[in-house]
C-alpha cells in the first residue's frame, strides 16, 4: 500500500508510511473495539438462547443489536471510581496495560496473506510473548485496588497465566515446526489447499494437540472454566471488583481481544488460516497475478474465511462459558502442570517422530548433514536478497529426504 | 542438628508462608445467599477459620408472635423460609392444631400432603439452581427456575399469591382448589419428570461439577447430630432420619397410607438408585455431592408423593371444612412439633395461657443448625471450596434470623 | 497537477529528513534509561516492577531496532512476561505495609550516587573511546537472524566463514544449550524445594494443630502465630 | 536530535544506554533495602550487559564488514535471557525463604552471619 | 523409500530392538510379571519383531536383486548368477559416496541415484575376465561417528549384502526358536531353585533366588551383539560387537556360576577367546597402521567431505578388475625404511608423497607388504579360531556345555561360533591366498581331531560340541580352500540342524535329569517328537540324501565343501591331505551321530529308573523342534525358479573371487580354485558319491555297533586301546595347555610370591622399623618446634580474623559498593598503567 501510495499518488516517503501505519491502527483498533461489541452482543444473545431466554431485543430495533453500544455509552458515562487507599498511579495505567498488550498482538496478526499489520519473521513467538503481558495489568490492577477480593484475583491469574504459558508455548511450537518457520504467513501458506493440508489433520498428534491448544488458550484468556480471576461467585468480581465505567470496560475489550486473538492464532496455526477448505481460489485460476482484480478477491475471501473459523472458535468458548461449572485453582493449575503439559510435551514428541521417521528414514550422521545445511543456506543467501520468509526447517519436511533449504 | 530437626515432632512442612488476611465475605456477596456474612481468616487460598455472622435479617418475629393470635401470625411464618412457606405454615398450624387437640379433614389432609411436598419441590429447585450458580454456572440455575416458576403458578391459582401464601393455615386451608388445578398439577408433573434427567446432566453426573463437590465439605454422622444438623443435610451423612415417617403422630399421621421411601444411602445405596446416576468414585458419603444428591431425589421422591395425594384428594367427597376462627381460644398449656420442611426439621413451639394469643413462640430453625457445621466443614478448604460448602448446606438467611 | 505540488511541498517539510530509525532508537532508549532510573529513585516495589516492565520492554524495542527480532521476542516473553510476573508475584507474598517501601539512609544514597557516577563515567568513557564503536552502522537491513540463530543452536553456523578455525565449536551451541536446560531444571527443582520451608511450631500451636487435624491435617499452617501480631491486622496489607 | 537529522545508530549509542541501564542497576542494588528492589537492580543489570552483546553481534549496526560478535552476541543475550530467569527464581526462593524466617524482607537486617 | 534407505533402516531397527529388549529388561526385568516371567515374553517379542524386519528385509532384497538362476545344478546358471553383467536383473550399486563430487547436501543420503545410472561401467570396457571384474551389490553408510582422529574414524555404520540380510534371518529366526524353547526349559528358574550341584562349605543345599528374567536379559543382548557383528560396517565395529559377544557368552556359561564347573568354563570360553582376539588386535592394527581405514566399504572423509576408499577397494581395487594386490598403504607402510631414504634426500612433502606414490608399485613388485597383509589376515583370523572353536583354541566350546542348553544351541549355532566363520567369510576378498591355506590347514586339522574327539564321548551334548567343532573345521576348510559360498552355506544350513539338534537334546536331558547317554536308550517310544526331530537332525547333518536328486540340506552345503576340497586337492596335488580330511570326516561324522541316536533313542532302555521318568516335553518346547526340523530338511534345496540359500550367497560373493586364481607366494604355489569349476560334472560326481558312501559307511558302522550289536563297542575299544585312551582323553589338549602355559604359570607364580614374602616383605619391614625410629625423633621436633611454629601461626591468623571480620557487615549493600569500587579501580589503574586507553 505503502508504494501505491508512493508511486501513484506521490507521496513522499515518510508520510506515505506513516498513512500505512494510521490506517493499520485505526483497523486494527477498531477491529477490537468493533469484534468487542460484536462479541458481547452474541455472548449476551448466545448465553440468552443458551438459557430459554431472549436476551436484548429492544435497542436498536431488532434483535437488541445496538445494545453493546447503549452499554459502552453508559460506561463513558458512568463516573469512574477509586477506592480510598488505592495505588492511584497503578489503578488507573493497569487497564490500558492490559489492554495495550491485546492490541499490540493484533500487530503481527495474519488475515489474509498479506493482509498483515507487521509482518514478523518471529510473529508466532511475538503474539504469545506480548499476549503474555496482559497478565501484567491485570496484576497491576489487582494490587491497587487495596482490595483483598482484587488480590486474590490478581494473584490467581498471575499463578495461572504463568503456568498455561508453558503448555500454550509447547503447543504453538508444533506449527512452527510442521512450518520451519516462525513467521505467521508462512505457516499460513503452508496450509494451503485441500483441508487435509491444514495441520490440524497433519497426524494424529497435531490433531489432540490442537485441542490441548484449545484448552490451554480459553485458560490463557481467563474463560469459564478457567475464569478463577473473577470468579463471581467467590471473589465477587476478582481483580476488577473495584473497577467501574471506561476503565472496566477496557478490561472487557482486552478480554475480548485475547479471546478473538486466540481464536485468530488457532486458525492461523492449526486450522489453514485464511485458507478455505477447499481451494476455490485456485481452482477458478483466481491465483495471484493472473487478473487483475483477482488478489483483492482473494484477500476478501481469506480474511472472511480466517473471520469465520476464529469467531467459531470464539463462539464455542462462549458455549463451553454457559454450560459448564468452574474449575477450583488447584484443579485449574492440575489440568495445565498434570494433563496439559505432558501431553502436550508427548505430542510435540510425536510429531517430531512422526516427521522423523515417516517422511525420510533414519537420517544418517549428523556431521555433514550440517555441512549441507550450511552449504545450501549460503548458496541461498548468495542468490538475492534476503527474503524475509526463508526458513529451514530442522526437521525433513514432507517429501525431502534430508533437512533442507524451503523458501 | 538435623537429626534433632527430624525427631522433632513439632516441625512441620508448609508451602510458601504468605499473611493471613481477615476477608469478609458478605453480606454484600454474591454468594451467601442472602445478607450473611462469612469471617474468613485465608492463609493465601487456604481458609484456616470460618465464622458466620448472623441476624442482618432479623425481624423479632417470635416477638411478633406473642402479640398475634395463633392464624394472624401465619403470614410471619411465610417470612421465615420464604421458599418453603406452605411447609412453614404447615409446621406452625400442626403445632397450634396439637395444642388445641385438632384434627382436620379427611380432605384437607391429603391436600396439606399436596401443598407442601408442591413446595419442597419448588424449594429444591432454588437450592439445586443456586448450588450451580455458587459452582460458577449459570444456566441450571434458570432452568430451574423455569420448572420453579411453574410451581409458583398452580400456587398463584390455588391461594393467589407466589411467594408468601398464607395457604395452610391452622384447622385446615384457607380455601378449595380450583376446578382443573388437578390436571395442570398433574400436567405439570409430567412435563418436570424428564427435565430431572437434564438436571442430572448438567449438573449431578457433570465431571467438574463432581470435582469441585465429591469429597469436599465431608460432614461424618457423629458431627452432623452434634451440630444437630437436620433435613437433607443430615441425610446426606447418611443418617436415616425423616420426621414424615418419623416424626410425632400428629404429623406422621398426615402421611398415614402414603408410600414412600426415605432418601438416603442405606448400605452403600440409595433407594431406586438404578433410576438415578450412579454415585461418583470419588464422592464420599457426608459431602457436598450427597447432600446435592440426596435433595435430588427428594424432588422425585415429592412428585411420587403428589401424584399419591391427587388420587386420594380426589376420591374424597364432602367439604374441605373450614378454618379456625382468627381469634380462636387456645387451652392452656405448651406444644412443640417439628415437621421435615425442604431445609430440614422446623420446629415451633408455644406457650398459652388460655387466651387467643399465646404467651410464648420460638421457632427452631433447621438452617441455623446446618450453618452453625459450616466453620467445621470449611477448615482447611480453599476459598472457592467456602460457597460450595455453604451452599450444599442450603440455608435460607430469613429462617434464621427470624 | 495539484497533487504534484502537494507532494513538493511537503517534501519540503523538515520531516522528510528524518531517520525513522534514529527516532525510535530515541525514544525506546529515552523509555529504557528513564525508566531504568526510575526503577532507582522510586521506593515503592510494586511501581518499581512496573517501571522495570517498561524499561525491559522498551530494551526489547531496541533488540528489534538492532536486528535481532528473536532476542526482542525472546526479552517480551521470558523476561517480561516470565521473569517480571515471578518477581511481581514475590513481591505481593511479601507485601505488608511496611515493607513496600523501605526507606533507605541518605547518606547510602549518597555514597551509591558518587560510585554508581564514576562507574557510569568510566563506561562511557569506554563505550565512546573506540572509534570503530562510534561508525554509523551502514544500516542496511539485514536477514531476519532467527533461522541462523536456531541453526546455530544446532550447530550449523552459516553467519561464519569458510575456514575451518571460523567454524568453531565445530558442534554450534547444542552443548550450551543442553547445558542451560540442564541448569534450567535444576535450578527450578532447586527453587521449588528452597521455597518450601519446615518451621518450628511453638507448643501453642500445638494444641490448636491437633484440634485441627483431626479434619484437615496436612493444610493447616499453624506457625503463622509467631507473627500473628503482624498478619491479622485487619488491613490486610 | 543529532541522531534524527543525521539518521545512523552506531553501536556506541547502544553502548551508552546499556551503560545506564548498567549503572542504575548498580545503584538500584546499592540503595534497595527491599531484596525484590536489590533483585530488579539485577535484572537490570544484566540487562545493560545484554544490550551490548546485542550491539556488537548486530549487523545493522556494524560498519564495514561483520559485526565484531555477530551471531554469538544473540545467543549470548538469549543464554542472558535464560540465565535470567533461572537466577530469578532462585533469587526469589532464597527472598522468600527469607521472609518465611524473618518475617521481613529488608536485606539489611540479613546478616546473621557477620563478622 | 528406496532400498538403500530402507534395508539400514529395517536391519538396524531390528539390530536395536533386542537391544531395547536388554534395557527393558535390565531395569524392570524382576517387575514383569511374577517372578520376571514377563522378561520371557518381552525377548521374544523382540526377536520375533527382529525376525519380522529380518524377513522384511529380505523380501525387500529380493524385490531389488531377485534369485533368479539356481547356484547348484546348472553350473552355466551358476556362472551367470555370479556374473552380475551377464544377469541385468542384478544391479551392482556402489554406494555413491566413491564420487568425488560427494561433497555436495546430496552425498549425505547416503543414496542419491539408483544404481543403474552407472551400471557396467567398468565390466563392459571389456578387460579380460568378466567374472573376476563383478563387484557384489553393498549397500554401506554410516549411522553414526563416534569418533574421529587422524584418518581413523570409528562409526557404527552398515554393510549390507546378500549375506548380511541371510545372516540376519539365521540369526533371527533361530534366536526366535530359541527363545520360544528356553521359556518352556527355563521354567525352574521362575522360583527359587536348590541347585544340587554346588556344594556349600557347611555341607547344606544350596538356594538362590530364581534368574528367569536374568537369563533372558543376556540372551537378549546376545543377540543384539551377534546381529551387530552381522551388520557391522568396520572392523573397530566388529571388534566391538567381537567382545559384546565374548562378555554375554561369559554371563550365558556361567549362569549357574555358583558350580564351579560353570564359572571355570565361563572363565575358560572367556580367556580362551581372548588369546585369539589378541591375535585379532594385532591384524587391526597392521591394517589400519598401514591404511587407515578399518571401513568394509567405501565412505566418506568426515572432515574433508572425500570419497575414501574402504578395505575391500583398497586390496582389491576397482581399475586392477579386483585382483588382489597388496595395497599401496601396507606397501608403504612396510618399506619405511625405502621411505626414509627418500624422506632424507629432501623435497617437500608433496613431493615426497608423489615419489612415494611412483614408488609403489616397484616395491609391490620386490614383495613389501605381502607379509604385512599376510600378518593381518591370520591375525584377523586369529579371532576367529578362537571365537570359532578351531585348533588350537577349540578346549572351550565342549565346557561351555555347561550352560543352559538353550544357550548351547545359541552358541552353537547360530551366535557365536557362526561369528568366526561369518566374519571369515566377510573378510575374505582381503585374505590372501597363503592365509587360506592357514585356515583350511586349521580347519582340516579341527575337523578331524573334534570328529575323533566326539567318537568316544559318552555326554549326549559333549558329542554335540564336538560335532559342532568338527562342522566349524568343515566351514573353515571350505572357506581355505575357495569354496566361499560352499563354506557359508554349511554356515546357515548347520545353524538349522545344530540348533535342532542341541534343543533335542536339551529335550532329551529334560526328560531324563541326566546327560550319560549310556543311561539312556529306547527313548523312541516315550518321546517321538524329540526323537523324530532328532532322527532328521543326524540325517541332516551326516548329509543324507538320495545322489543327484534331492537331499536334506547338509547334502548339498556338505557335497559343495567336499567337491571344492576335491577341486582343490587336484589342483595343487601337494595338500590332497585336506581332501582326505574331509571324506574322513563325513565318515566319523555319520559314525558318532549315530551312534548318539541309536544309544539315545533305538534299542532297550538301559537305565529303567531313568526311562521310566522320561516324557515328552511340552508343547512350547517340541513345537520349536518341528519348525526347525522342517527348517533342517529344506534349507538346502533350491526351488525351481532358482531360488535358495546358495543363490542369495552366490550375489554377495566378493569380488574377484570368481575366477580361480594361481599365486607363488610366501608358502609355495597355490592354486585357489574358482568355485564354479567344482561344479563340474566329474569333480561333481565323484564329491556326491564320495560323501554318500562315507556317510552310508559310518551309518553303517554305527548300527552294527550299538543297534544290532554285531560288532561289540567295548571290543573294539579293548583292541585299540591306545588310541581309545587318546580319544577319551580328547588328545589330551588340555593337559598339554595344563603343561605348557598353566603349570608353568603357576610355578612362576609361586616363586614369585615366595619372593615377594621372603624378600620384598622383609626388606619393607626392616624399612618400616627404621622408619619408626626416625618418626619418634620426628614426633619430638614436631611437638616443640613445628607445633611451636604452627600455634602461633594460627594465633596470629586468629587475631587478625577477628579484626578482619569486622569487615563482613553482611550487609548487601555494602557488597555491591565495595564491588563498584573495585571495578572503577581496576579500571583506573588500568588506564594508569598501560597508558593505552581508559577501556584498556
Amino acid at each position: 500500500m505503502a508504494e501505491f501510495l508512493i508511486e501513484t499518488i506521490g507521496l513522499p516517503g515518510w508520510l506515505a508510511w506513516t498513512t500505512v501505519a494510521g490506517v493499520s491502527a485505526f483497523l486494527i483498533l477498531n477491529l477490537i473495539a468493533g469484534g468487542a461489541l460484536v462479541f458481547i452482543w452474541a455472548e449476551r444473545k448466545i448465553a440468552a438462547r443458551i438459557q430459554d431466554r431472549l436476551g436484548p431485543t429492544r435497542t436498536g430495533g431488532r434483535f437488541g443489536w445496538l445494545q453493546s453500544l447503549a452499554d459502552g455509552i453508559k460506561l463513558l458515562a458512568k463516573e469512574d471510581l477509586m477506592p480510598d487507599g488505592a495505588d492511584g498511579l497503578l489503578f488507573r495505567i493497569a487497564p490500558y496495560v492490559s489492554f495495550c498488550a491485546s492490541f499490540c498482538a493484533f500487530i503481527a496478526l495474519p488475515f489474509a496473506f498479506d493482509v498483515v499489520g507487521l509482518r514478523l519473521n518471529v510473529g508466532v513467538f511475538f503474539v504469545v510473548a506480548v499476549l503474555g503481558l496482559e497478565v501484567f495489568g491485570v496484576i497491576l490492577a489487582g494490587y491497587a485496588s487495596a482490595s483483598k477480593w482484587s488480590l486474590f484475583g490478581a494473584m490467581r491469574e498471575a499463578a495461572q497465566v504463568v503456568s498455561y504459558e508453558v503448555p500454550l508455548g509447547m503447543c504453538v511450537v508444533v506449527p512452527v515446526m510442521l512450518a520451519g518457520s516462525m513467521d505467521l504467513v508462512t505457516i499460513g501458506e503452508k496450509q494451503a489447499g485441500w483441508f487435509t493440508n491444514w495441520f490440524i489433520f497433519h497426524d494424529p498428534f497435531t490433531f489432540v494437540i490442537f485441542w490441548v491448544y484449545y484448552t490451554c488458550a480459553v485458560a490463557s484468556v481467563n474463560r469459564a472454566p478457567f475464569d478463577l480471576a473473577e470468579a463471581e461467585s467467590e471473589l465477587v468480581a476478582g481483580f476488577h471488583t473495584e473497577y467501574s465505567g471506561l476503565r472496566w470496560s477496557f478490561f472487557f475489550m482486552a478480554e475480548y481481544g485475547s479471546m478473538f486473538l486466540v481464536s485468530v492464532l488457532a486458525a492461523v496455526l492449526f486450522l489453514g488460516g485464511w485458507n478455505g477448505p477447499v481451494p476455490v481460489a485456485s481452482l477458478l485460476g483466481w491465483s495471484d497475478g493472473t487478473a487483475v482484480t483477482a488478489p483483492y478477491a482473494v484477500r476478501l475471501v481469506g480474511c472472511a474465511n480466517l473471520m469465520g473459523k476464529a469467531t467459531l472458535g470464539v463462539l464455542v468458548m462462549m458455549w463451553i462459558r454457559w454450560t459448564l461449572p468452574r474449575l477450583r485453582i488447584d484443579q485449574v493449575m492440575t489440568t495445565c502442570l498434570k494433563y496439559c503439559t505432558p501431553i502436550a510435551a508427548l505430542m510435540f514428541a510425536g510429531v517430531m517422530l512422526w516427521q522423523l521417521f515417516l517422511p525420510g528414514g533414519l537420517l544418517p550422521g549428523s556431521r555433514s548433514q550440517a555441512a549441507a545445511v550450511r552449504e545450501a543456506w549460503l548458496e541461498g543467501e548468495a542468490d538475492g536478497a534476503p527474503v524475509p520468509e526463508a526458513s529451514v526447517g530442522f526437521v525433513p519436511a514432507a517429501g525431502r529426504q534430508v533437512v533442507g533449504v524451503s523458501r | 542438628m538435623s537429626q534433632l530437626l527430624d525427631d522433632d515432632q513439632r516441625i512441620i512442612e508448609f508451602d510458601v508462608r504468605t499473611d493471613e488476611m481477615l476477608v469478609n465475605m458478605g453480606p454484600q456477596h454474591p454468594s451467601t445467599h442472602g445478607v450473611l456474612r462469612l469471617v474468613l481468616r485465608t492463609d493465601g487460598e487456604i481458609v484456616s477459620e470460618m465464622e458466620p455472622h448472623i441476624g442482618y435479617l432479623h425481624r423479632c418475629a417470635e416477638k411478633i408472635g406473642e402479640n398475634l393470635t395463633a392464624r394472624q401470625w401465619i403470614p410471619y411464618t411465610d417470612r421465615m423460609d420464604y421458599l418453603a412457606a406452605m411447609n412453614m405454615n404447615l409446621g406452625w398450624s400442626l403445632a397450634v392444631e396439637k395444642l388445641l387437640r385438632y384434627e382436620v379433614s379427611e380432605k384437607a389432609r391429603h391436600l396439606r400432603v399436596l401443598i407442601s411436598e408442591l413446595n419442597r419441590i419448588a424449594s429444591h429447585l432454588v437450592g439445586m439452581g443456586a448450588y450451580g450458580l455458587d459452582l460458577g454456572t449459570f444456566s441450571p440455575f434458570l432452568y430451574a427456575f423455569r420448572e420453579r416458576e411453574k410451581i409458583l403458578d398452580l400456587f398463584e391459582e390455588a391461594c393467589g399469591a407466589r411467594l408468601t401464601y398464607s395457604y395452610i393455615t391452622v384447622g385446615g386451608l384457607t380455601a378449595d382448589l380450583p376446578p382443573g388445578w388437578l390436571e395442570r398439577c398433574e400436567a405439570f408433573l409430567d412435563q418436570f419428570e424428564p427435565i430431572i434427567r437434564e438436571y442430572h446432566t448438567l449438573l449431578t453426573t457433570n465431571a467438574i461439577f463432581v470435582k469441585r463437590t465429591a469429597g469436599i465439605g465431608v460432614l461424618s454422622p457423629e458431627m452432623a447430630i452434634d451440630y444437630g444438623c437436620t433435613g437433607p443435610v443430615l441425610r446426606g451423612s447418611g443418617v436415616d432420619i425423616d420426621l414424615r415417617r418419623d416424626g410425632e403422630s400428629i404429623y406422621t399421621a398426615m402421611y398415614d397410607g402414603y408410600a414412600f421411601e426415605v432418601a438416603v444411602m442405606k448400605d452403600g445405596h440409595y433407594p431406586r438408585d438404578r433410576e438415578y446416576p450412579a454415585v461418583p468414585t470419588d464422592a464420599v458419603l457426608g459431602d457436598c455431592w450427597h447432600r446435592f444428591f440426596v435433595r435430588m431425589l427428594e424432588v422425585m421422591q415429592s412428585m411420587d408423593l403428589i401424584r399419591q395425594s391427587i388420587d386420594r384428594y380426589s376420591q374424597c367427597k364432602g367439604p374441605l371444612g373450614e378454618p379456625l376462627k382468627l381469634a380462636e381460644k387456645l387451652p392452656a398449656g405448651d406444644a412443640y412439633l417439628e415437621t421435615e420442611c425442604p431445609k430440614g426439621q422446623m420446629g415451633f413451639y408455644l406457650v398459652s395461657e388460655g387466651a387467643a394469643i399465646p404467651w410464648r413462640v420460638r421457632a427452631r430453625s433447621s438452617s441455623f443448625s446446618n450453618l452453625a457445621v459450616a466453620p467445621e466443614l470449611c477448615r482447611g478448604c480453599l476459598i472457592a471450596d467456602v460457597p460450595a460448602v455453604v451452599g450444599s448446606l442450603d440455608i435460607v438467611m430469613g429462617e434464621i434470623d427470624r | 497537477m495539484t497533487e504534484c505540488l502537494f507532494s513538493a511541498m511537503l517534501a519540503q517539510l523538515p520531516l522528510a529528513a528524518v531517520d525513522w530509525h534514529g527516532l525510535f532508537f530515541l525514544l525506546f532508549a529515552a523509555i529504557a534509561c528513564g525508566a531504568a532510573v526510575m526503577v532507582v529513585l522510586t521506593d515503592n516495589v510494586v511501581r518499581m516492577a512496573l517501571h522495570l516492565v517498561l524499561s525491559l520492554g522498551a530494551t526489547a524495542g531496541l533488540f528489534f531496532l538492532a536486528g535481532s527480532e528473536f532476542v526482542g521476542a525472546m526479552q517480551l516473553m521470558i523476561y517480561v512476561g516470565g521473569t517480571l510476573v515471578l518477581l511481581v508475584f514475590g513481591v505481593m507474598l511479601t507485601a505488608q505495609t511496611q515493607l513496600v517501601a523501605l526507606k533507605t539512609p541518605a547518606g547510602d544514597k549518597v555514597l551509591a550516587g558518587i560510585l554508581g557516577a564514576a562507574l557510569f563515567a568510566v563506561l562511557v568513557q569506554s563505550a565512546v573511546s573506540i572509534e570503530a564503536w562510534r561508525r554509523p552502522g551502514l544500516a542496511e537491513v539485514a536477514a531476519p537472524t532467527a533461522t541462523p540463530l536456531g541453526m546455530a543452536l544446532v550447530g550449523v553456523r552459516v553467519d561464519a566463514g569458510d575456514s575451518e578455525s571460523d567454524r568453531r565449536p565445530p558442534s554450534g551451541y547444542l552443548l550450551p544449550f543442553e547445558i542451560v536446560s540442564v541448569h534450567l531444571l535444576v535450578v527450578l527443582v532447586g527453587a521449588a524445594y528452597l521455597a518450601r520451608a519446615k518451621r518450628r511450631r511453638t507448643p501453642r500451636t500445638v494444641e490448636l494443630v491437633a484440634s485441627v487435624e483431626s479434619s484437615q491435617p496436612s493444610r493447616v499452617d499453624a506457625g503463622a502465630s509467631e507473627s500473628a501480631s503482624s498478619v491479622l491486622v485487619e488491613t490486610g496489607r | 536530535m543529532m541522531l534524527i537529522a543525521t539518521g545512523t545508530v552506531s553501536v556506541a549509542h547502544y553502548l551508552v544506554v546499556g551503560a545506564i541501564m548498567f549503572t542504575a542497576g548498580i545503584v538500584c542494588m546499592a540503595v534497595k533495602r527491599n531484596a525484590l528492589g536489590v533483585l530488579m537492580g539485577i535484572e537490570l543489570v544484566l540487562n545493560g550487559a545484554n544490550l551490548n552483546f546485542v550491539a556488537f553481534g548486530s549487523s545493522y549496526l556494524a560498519g564495514e564488514g561483520r559485526p565484531p560478535l555477530g551471531l554469538d552476541g544473540e545467543v549470548m543475550a538469549l543464554f542472558v535471557i535464560l540465565l535470567a530467569a533461572a537466577e530469578a527464581a532462585v533469587a526469589l526462593a532464597i527472598t522468600l525463604n527469607f521472609y518465611n524466617n524473618h518475617a521481613t524482607v529488608d536485606v539489611d537486617r540479613a546478616d546473621d552471619l557477620r563478622g | 523409500m528406496s532400498i538403500e534407505n530402507l534395508l539400514p533402516l529395517l536391519l538396524g531397527l531390528a539390530w536395536l530392538v533386542p537391544l531395547a529388549s536388554f534395557v527393558a529388561i535390565l531395569f524392570f526385568g524382576p517387575r514383569m510379571g511374577a517372578h520376571g516371567k514377563g522378561a520371557a515374553t518381552v525377548a521374544t517379542a523382540a526377536i520375533m519383531t527382529s525376525l519380522g524386519l529380518s524377513l522384511a528385509a529380505l523380501v525387500v532384497w529380493l524385490g531389488s536383486h531377485p534369485v533368479t538362476v539356481a547356484a547348484h545344478g546348472d553350473e552355466h546358471a551358476a556362472v551367470e548368477a555370479a556374473a552380475p553383467d551377464a544377469s541385468s536383473s542384478t544391479v551392482r550399486f556402489v554406494a555413491r559416496l566413491t564420487e568425488p563430487a560427494a561433497a555436495d547436501h546430496e552425498a549425505d543420503s547416503h543414496g542419491g541415484p539408483h544404481g543403474d545410472a552407472h551400471h557396467d561401467g567398468h565390466s563392459t570396457e571389456g578387460h579380460g575376465d568378466g567374472h573376476a571384474a563383478a563387484k557384489p551389490v553393498a549397500y554401506v553408510g554410516d549411522w553414526y561417528t563416534l569418533y574421529t582422529g587422524g584418518s581413523l574414524q570409528l562409526s557404527i555404520g552398515w554393510y549390507i549384502d546378500a549375506i548380511t540380510v541371510l545372516m540376519f534371518v539365521v540369526v533371527t529366526f533361530i534366536a526366535t526358536c530359541i527363545h520360544i524353547y528356553a521359556a518352556g526349559y527355563m521354567h525352574d528358574e521362575l522360583h527359587p531353585v536348590t541347585d544340587g550341584e554346588v556344594q556349600l562349605a557347611s555341607g547344606a543345599t544350596f538356594t538362590r533366588e530364581g534368574r528367569f528374567h536374568r537369563f533372558f536379559q543376556a540372551l537378549s543382548l546376545f543377540c543384539f551383539s551377534m546381529l551387530g557383528i552381522v551388520i557391522a560396517g568396520n572392523l573397530a565395529m566388529v571388534f566391538v560387537f567381537w567382545e559384546l559377544v565374548g562378555i554375554c557368552s561369559w554371563f550365558l556359561i556361567g549362569f549357574y556360576f555358583e558350580r564351579h564347573s560353570a564359572s571355570t568354563a565361563a572363565n575358560k570360553a572367556f580367556i580362551v577367546n581372548r588369546v585369539g582376539d589378541f591375535g585379532m588386535l594385532i591384524g587391526l592394527m597392521a591394517l589400519w597402521g598401514g591404511l587407515g581405514t578399518l571401513h568394509f566399504g567405501d565412505s566418506v572423509d568426515p572432515t574433508t567431505g572425500a570419497a575414501r576408499p574402504g578395505l575391500f577397494e583398497l586390496v582389491r581395487p576397482e581399475q586392477e578388475h579386483h585382483a588382489q594386490q597388496v595395497p599401496a598403504g601396507l606397501v608403504a607402510f612396510s618399506a619405511a625404511d625405502e621411505v626414509a631414504r627418500l624422506a632424507n634426500a629432501g623435497g617437500n612433502p608433496d613431493e615426497l608423497r608423489h615419489q612415494v606414490s611412483a614408488a609403489v608399485p616397484g616395491w609391490r613388485q620386490q614383495g613389501y607388504g605381502r607379509w604385512l597383509l599376510f600378518v593381518a589376515g591370520v591375525g584377523i583370523f586369529c579371532g576367529c579360531v578362537g571365537k570359532s572353536a578351531q585348533v588350537p583354541l577349540f578346549v572351550w566350546l565342549p565346557d561351555a556345555m555347561e550352560g543352559p542348553t538353550p544357550v548351547s544351541a545359541l552358541v552353537h549355532s547360530a551366535t557365536m561360533v557362526a561369528a568366526g566363520v561369518y566374519l571369515v567369510g566377510r573378510f575374505f576378498p582381503v585374505l590372501t591366498p597363503d592365509v587360506l591355506l592357514v585356515i583350511a590347514y586349521v580347519g582340516g586339522m579341527t575337523l578331524f581331531i573334534a570328529a575323533t574327539i566326539a567318537v568316544t564321548a559318552n555326554d549326549i551334548k559333549r558329542v554335540l560340541a564336538y560335532s559342532t567343532v568338527s562342522q566349524l573345521g568343515y566351514m573353515m576348510l571350505a572357506l581355505g580352500v575357495g569354496g566361499w559360498v560352499a563354506g557359508l552355506f554349511h554356515l546357515v544350513t548347520h545353524a538349522f540342524f545344530k540348533s535342532l539338534l542341541f534343543l533335542c537334546s536339551g529335550s532329551v536331558i529334560h526328560a531324563c535329569h541326566t546327560n550319560d547317554m549310556r543311561k539312556m536308550g529306547g527313548l523312541m517310544r516315550v518321546m517321538p517328537y524329540t526323537g523324530w526331530t532328532m532322527l532328521v537332525g543326524c540325517l541332516a547333518i551326516i548329509g543324507a540324501g538320495v545322489p543327484f536328486v534331492i537331499g536334506f540340506s547338509g547334502y548339498y552345503s556338505k557335497d559343495a565343501i567336499l567337491a571344492q576340497a576335491l577341486l582343490f586337492s587336484r589342483l595343487n596335488p601337494q595338500h590332497t591331505i585336506l581332501y582326505v580330511a574331509v571324506a574322513g570326516g563325513a565318515f566319523i561324522t555319520a559314525f558318532y551321530m549315530f551312534r548318539l541316536w541309536f544309544m539315545t533313542f533305538a534299542g532297550t532302555p538301559r537305565d529303567q529308573h531313568v526311562f521310566d521318568h522320561a516324557h515328552e516335553s511340552p508343547r512350547v518346547m517340541t513345537t520349536p523342534l518341528v519348525v526347525l526340523a522342517v527348517l533342517a530338511v529344506i534349507a538346502g534345496w533350491t526351488l525351481p525358479g532358482g531360488f535358495g540359500v546358495s543363490g542369495l550367497l552366490e550375489q554377495s560373493r566378493p569380488a574377484g573371487t570368481a575366477a580361480s586364481l594361481t599365486t607363488t607366494d610366501l608358502l609355495g604355489t597355490i592354486t585357489i580354485p574358482a568355485e564354479h569349476d567344482s561344479h563340474a560334472g566329474a569333480i561333481h560326481v565323484q564329491a556326491t558319491l564320495t560323501a554318500f558312501a562315507t556317510a552310508l559307511a559310518g551309518v553303517l558302522l554305527a548300527a552294527a555297533m550299538y543297534l544290532k550289536p554285531i560288532v561289540s563297542p567295548s571290543g573294539v575299544a579293548a583292541a585299540v586301546r591306545p588310541v581309545y585312551t587318546f580319544l577319551v582323553n580328547r588328545w589330551y589338549v588340555d593337559e598339554l595347555y595344563d603343561t605348557i602355559f598353566v603349570q608353568p604359570a603357576l610355578r612362576i607364580a609361586r616363586v614369585v610370591s615366595g619372593f615377594d614374602r621372603q624378600v620384598i616383605d622383609r626388606l619393607i619391614n626392616g624399612l618400616a622399623l627404621a622408619a619408626k625410629r626416625i618418626a619418634s625423633l620426628d614426633a619430638w621436633f614436631d611437638r616443640t618446634v613445628v607445633d611451636g611454629l604452627v600455634n602461633a601461626a594460627g594465633q596470629i591468623t586468629w587475631s587478625v580474623g577477628l579484626e578482619l571480620k569486622q569487615l563482613q557487615t553482611g550487609r548487601l549493600r555494602q557488597y555491591v559498593m565495595f564491588i563498584v569500587v573495585g571495578t572503577v579501580a581496576i579500571f583506573v589503574l588500568a588506564t594508569l598503567l598501560f597508558r593505552t586507553s581508559l577501556a584498556g
